[in-house]
């Protein structure tokens, strides 16, 4: 188990109910942790369609995640 | 310079940073809150932000334009918060020596930056419903579903 | 609305009459008067136009504008007398409810504006001479004999 | 011969060294006034890089010129 800080914003911070957590979890890439708290928190984005940044910087989805890192999942963007 | 902005932008003053006696073209685009999408009357927007990497890969996208086209100066400020109709989204402006590379790299500036800056878009509509835009799936509403254009 | 101008050309102004809720993108070209051409210090410009003509013709561009792309407004003003450096000789602002159309809009309007319509540049350098751009012919500032764009 | 009135714009007026003049002439085009005129008076640009215009409207090199008329030579534009 790692422990991770996990940020949301826009259709997923709603679908959470808030905007940040500390958690551990089993999960090791990005992909299989959205998966986890998808189930959870019934997120409706399938984790294709979100991407992944850990400590502020864009990641793969089967980037290997630490103990200690911050991850946000990124919705498909929509500026302008 | 790519930033977000909690407050109004004010186009003037920040085109006025760009003035420079070398540039003998600059393009401007403006992104405007718009009273309809698709169809649906809409009554305002809200914008979200991942500050810190909306910054970082807005600044990649600039730097991009810079190295691809012949520029003097590159400069784009996105709102975040709850934005009226008419309020001014995003702002970006180039200057450059001549117009056909100010053209090329505002176009690719905004282009970039909406398909890849961490900013997300929430329509309230008419009706009561909201959406946030692109990120329909089954069960939201119907009108959201197809990636929409500025 | 293509005009001609012999007073200093206030972008602002212009820019709030294009405000309209219906519009979701706004491109706007400014060209500027800049401190060197092909390499040769600038020191000032004059523009003269054969006024109804040009506004005949900058007209006509503009409506050519409309029936090619879908716009919500247009407007364009070119500046004639003789201008210092860095400031504004041309303003061209198109709105439209997306952006691919108001950029494709706005370089059709200054690319068919400086190709056809009758206005005329004269340079003056820093060595004295001068020179009507594009009207070079043998004797004149060699500098000056490759057509220029802004 | 016909009566023309012939006006001047930038590399042109400066070298006929006036804006606008009255004139007879027995050319009915206006190549072949330009020519005229290009004889007279030294301008630079050859005929086919000058447009006309006649009542404020442009016509063809060919285009026939009516008594009355009010014409403009159009050097190679250059705004923006």
């Amino acid at each position: 188990m790692i422990h991770l800080a996990v940020q949301y914003f826009a259709i997923l911070r709603e679908q959470r109910g808030l905007s940040e957590e500390k958690l551990a979890t089993a999960a090791t890439t990005p992909t299989a942790l959205y998966d986890e708290l998808r189930a959870r928190h019934g997120f409706t984005l399938p984790a294709d369609r979100v991407r992944a940044a850990v400590n502020d910087e864009f990641v793969a989805a089967d980037a290997p995640l630490r103990d200690g890192d911050r991850i946000v999942f990124i919705p498909p963007v929509a500026g302008g | 310079m790519f930033r977000i902005s909690t407050e109004l932008i004010d186009p003037v003053a920040l085109q006025r940073e760009l003035a420079d006696v070398q540039a003998g073209a600059c393009v401007a685009f403006e992104g405007w809150v718009r009273n309809r999408n698709d169809g649906h009357p809409v009554l305002s927007l809200e914008y979200e932000a991942y500050a810190p990497l909306a910054v970082k890969e807005g600044t990649r996208i600039l730097n991009e334009a810079r190295g691809k086209f012949a520029l003097v100066a590159v400069a784009a400020v996105h709102r975040v918060g709850h934005l009226k109709l008419g309020e001014l989204a995003v702002w970006v402006s180039v200057t450059a020596e001549h117009r056909g590379a100010a053209f090329d790299a505002c176009r690719y500036i905004i282009d970039e930056a909406k398909a890849r800056v961490p900013i997300w878009k929430k329509e309230h509509y008419a009706d009561g419903a909201t959406v946030w835009i692109n990120c329909a799936s089954r069960g939201d509403h119907a009108g959201a579903q197809a990636p929409r254009q500025v």
